[in-house]
């Protein structure tokens, strides 16, 4: 139940695979992201609601042959460069992207994680989304006749998430901003959580949710895995880090250069925290 | 007067309208990171009745003391009423009309106040890749009004947008209608030069103020449509030292 | 915003209107009930996935021409003999009942909650309910082509529930069971809470919701509301009342008199518990 | 040999079972009050691998001192690793198929397993009104398998019941499938005098155990339908001393 994230990715994650690493600005799993990259997983499908820098890193690595999502960019900074480099241009290689809206791909997870095939809202009428996502189609009320947008459940192979702790039997506490980690982890077929702490006993927190342990694949130790996003009351966000991405993502050759030196060249986080100074 | 930048006009106009609207019972506002999120929080601090602040990363009521760098920054869960979940946010708050205001943004806006935040160019084989939807489409959609701030230039406001992320008025008057869209679309566009509202009868934007020392030659060379002004176009008020102390204060903080 | 269970009812429920006074054995807003009675409503339509005793109260007392529900009985004890009297021997009068399983209930309010018109679930297959309830559906996933379960949206008139307190602005904080006390406030039309205290600032506590006041129509303050129900951290349920009311509500006469005796002729829920004993 | 009730000889078979299904992976139970409940408490006093109890009230991995009273007790929130609400518990929990064993009892059984506890007698004009369904109709759906509490009578046990409030396998082998139901339907029927399974076959229920000094005349008189019996009937073990301290330790708590 609480292995290394080595092992958790080494025995759950496949070439191949859809898998979400989510985490709305807080409690982004940087660190398995990295680990991905590290033993070079290839022809991942990514689903995230706010693909930022780990997901830059991994489509600029070559790992990923197709992106759903809902927001593509580096907040309170710019562009995704990879990213925007990989659509723009196909380096490393052609990128196909699924593209929803925030509430679309919220209401998806929710259909996963509930065992229904679709989800509904209202949503993407009379924008030109519809138009280029198959995925988005509708469903008429009927009871009214109204007709609204549905969209497919999601169901990843795994769902990965950082999380502020667990407990030894493997049950996963989450406070402050908890975004879709919930639906992530009960919509994918497998689940990592990389976690600030393990402690004996979960001690009750105002606002905190729990993952059971029979709902999660594997839990990892990795204290600030989640940097330069953050765990509430654990780490802040690093919005320099953030900042920063942008300089070294721009060039392909600067990029290349700082995963190699810096994620490719570390055996582990604890390692890479070292090589970048955080 | 002091000086201020553009930035600062457009934030005191949006506060402005903010603290309007929130002292006649529309104060919740979806706000994003940014310009709207810096209005927004101008105005609890200039108006007596405060907007109420909800962000889609699920914070409802967040009295954050300094301005969130990010949508997610801890600031805005602590000092929140509730704190739920995205999917919450988005179905039981946004989509079931319980938000007065939202605000949008985007590369381009076009005379129907349609916004483009996807691409420009094709969308196969584009020229920018931008970021994407977001929450933009359904904020346009379910909002009961939506406000827009935008920088104004002939490249961004659009006869019509390359790709159309969020609708405003589809291709005129009657489409929000047809679509059955529950919110009331954009009602106001607060750029750095002047302030557009749809007009009444084809719900095209039309520009109903300039700001202190703007030509509308200038309006009319920033705009990629022929722009009209109506008959009596007003002139906003000079930002206040107070307003502008005050916006400072809240971004040294 | 903060005015009496009185005032309040006085205010918001009118004659024919659509209730749901929700609790899930925790949280049942029994004074609110009793308030109905003693202000003499009449042709109400209820609302409850699981309606006890309040509702019993409520039929017996001639204020409900229709109910819908997915559970009726007495927890622990057995019948709702007013409930079963009206369906039974339609007495006092004709009672129309609207029939529903507990998910499907459930997906109502959350529809009702979410502003769509009708849910969806895995639900109702193959059981009896669907030829007799109107308001149980099919849908098409336009995906898979599965059919699913369809129902409408919950919208209340007014949705009240018991909770542990609310602020001096009428925010309201509820924890332990949560039932569907969020969804029945945000799926009706206008709302009202009674509460077991009222405070300056609501201390953050693990577990807890908070309802923001711009959402409830009217906070009431009123202690040991909830009873026989509970509410956590202020109360135990009551089982022996339950029990008790078994043989109160076995007779007509008796019923009708214990309701005269303890409810109409208490001013409010004060008198009521005075009169009761509890 | 101490003498027991016969509530008391179902509860233990029941927990037999709920701990031999825990100790193969089967161990997240949606439990209701009453006997189920008892049951899987009195499991998880026996047995090295304890069920998981999941009540509908949203109580996830709840572990009372002492039996709830109702399913709304407190003590069932307290001592939770996790409460949710109501409508997630059903949508995120049960309905996603989390659920291992589910427990039904009602008015009605019927050969095939289907439960009634909506009305005797027609709907319109029942002779008696029962509570309903509850979570019923679902946890039959979706639990993935059912176990089936409740006294052995000609007039509980029938041929057809007067309502199909959840459904066991319908008209008979392939309805499940046919409804494309993902539950596995009811595998067990415990009552007071034996122990029913649903032919492989027919998925009719037959006899496969009885209890200590029960005749299979019986149950053939307390069977409203013409029941069989497997060729190799076992005799359940009587309860042993252990079993009936530790649940009447539990009751007394």
């Amino acid at each position: 139940m609480v292995i290394s994230l080595r092992e958790a990715v080494a025995e759950h994650v496949h070439d191949g695979d859809m898998l979400a690493l989510e985490g709305f600005t807080h409690l982004i799993p940087h660190a398995a992201g990295h680990e991905l990259i590290r033993q070079g997983r290839r022809n991942l499908t990514l689903v995230r609601m706010t693909p930022d820098m780990v997901y830059d890193q991994l489509i600029g690595s070559g790992c990923v042959t197709k992106l759903t999502f809902s927001w593509g960019g580096n907040p309170g900074v710019g562009s995704l460069q990879r990213f925007r480099d990989a659509v723009e241009n196909q380096w490393p290689h052609r990128l196909e992207i699924e593209e929803h809206s925030h509430a679309g791909m919220a209401t998806r997870y929710a259909a996963g994680a509930a065992g229904l095939p679709f989800g509904m809202l209202r949503g993407y009428i009379g924008t030109d989304l519809a138009k280029h996502t198959t995925t988005i189609k509708t469903v008429e009320c009927p009871f009214t006749g109204e007709l609204l947008a549905a969209v497919p459940a999601l169901n990843p192979d795994v769902g990965i998430i950082h999380a502020q702790r667990s407990d030894r039997h493997g049950n996963v506490q989450i406070w402050g901003l908890l975004g879709v980690q919930k639906e992530a982890v009960l919509a994918s077929k497998r689940s990592i959580v990389t976690v600030e702490e393990i402690v004996d006993e979960l001690p009750p927190v105002p606002g905190a949710i729990v993952l059971p342990s029979w709902v999660v694949s594997a839990v990892c130790h990795v204290p600030g895995g989640a940097h330069p996003s953050y765990a509430l009351d654990f780490s802040v966000r690093d919005n320099s880090f953030y900042k920063a991405w942008d300089a070294i993502s721009k060039d392909r050759d600067a990029f290349t250069t700082w995963v190699d030196k810096h994620i490719t060249s570390s055996a582990d986080f604890a390692e890479y925290r070292q090589s970048v100074g955080i | 007067m002091a000086e201020y930048t553009t930035d600062e006009l457009m934030i005191v106009n949006a506060a402005r309208k903010l603290g309007a609207l929130a002292a006649a019972g529309d104060s919740r506002c979806f706000v994003g990171i940014g310009l709207p999120s810096t209005a927004a929080n101008l105005a609890r601090r200039l108006y007596p009745i405060e907007p109420v602040l909800i962000y889609e990363s699920g914070c409802i009521g967040s009295k954050p003391t300094r301005l969130p760098l990010s949508i997610g920054d801890g600031e805005l869960a602590e000092t929140s009423d509730a704190v739920v979940s995205v999917p919450e946010i988005f179905a039981y708050w946004l989509q079931a009309g319980r938000i007065d205001i939202g605000f949008l943004s985007g590369a381009q806006l076009d005379k129907y106040a349609n916004i483009n935040s996807t691409v420009i160019g094709s969308y196969e084989s584009p020229k920018t890749r931008l970021p994407g939807a977001g929450g933009a489409p359904e904020i346009a959609a379910s909002a009961g009004a939506v406000m827009v701030i935008m920088r104004q230039s002939a490249r961004a406001f659009v006869e019509r947008c390359d790709f159309r992320t969020s609708i405003g008025y589809g291709d005129g008057k009657g489409d929000r209608e047809r679509f059955g869209l529950r919110g009331g679309g954009p009602k106001w566009v607060i750029t750095d030069l002047a302030v557009m509202e749809p007009d009444p009868d084809t719900c095209e934007l039309v520009v109903v103020g300039l700001h202190p020392g703007v030509s509308r030659d200038q309006v009319t060379a920033a705009t990629g449509w022929v722009v009209r002004f109506i008959d009596d176009v007003a002139t906003t008020d000079e930002p206040t030292d107070h307003e502008l102390d005050t916006l400072r204060r809240l971004q040294a903080a």
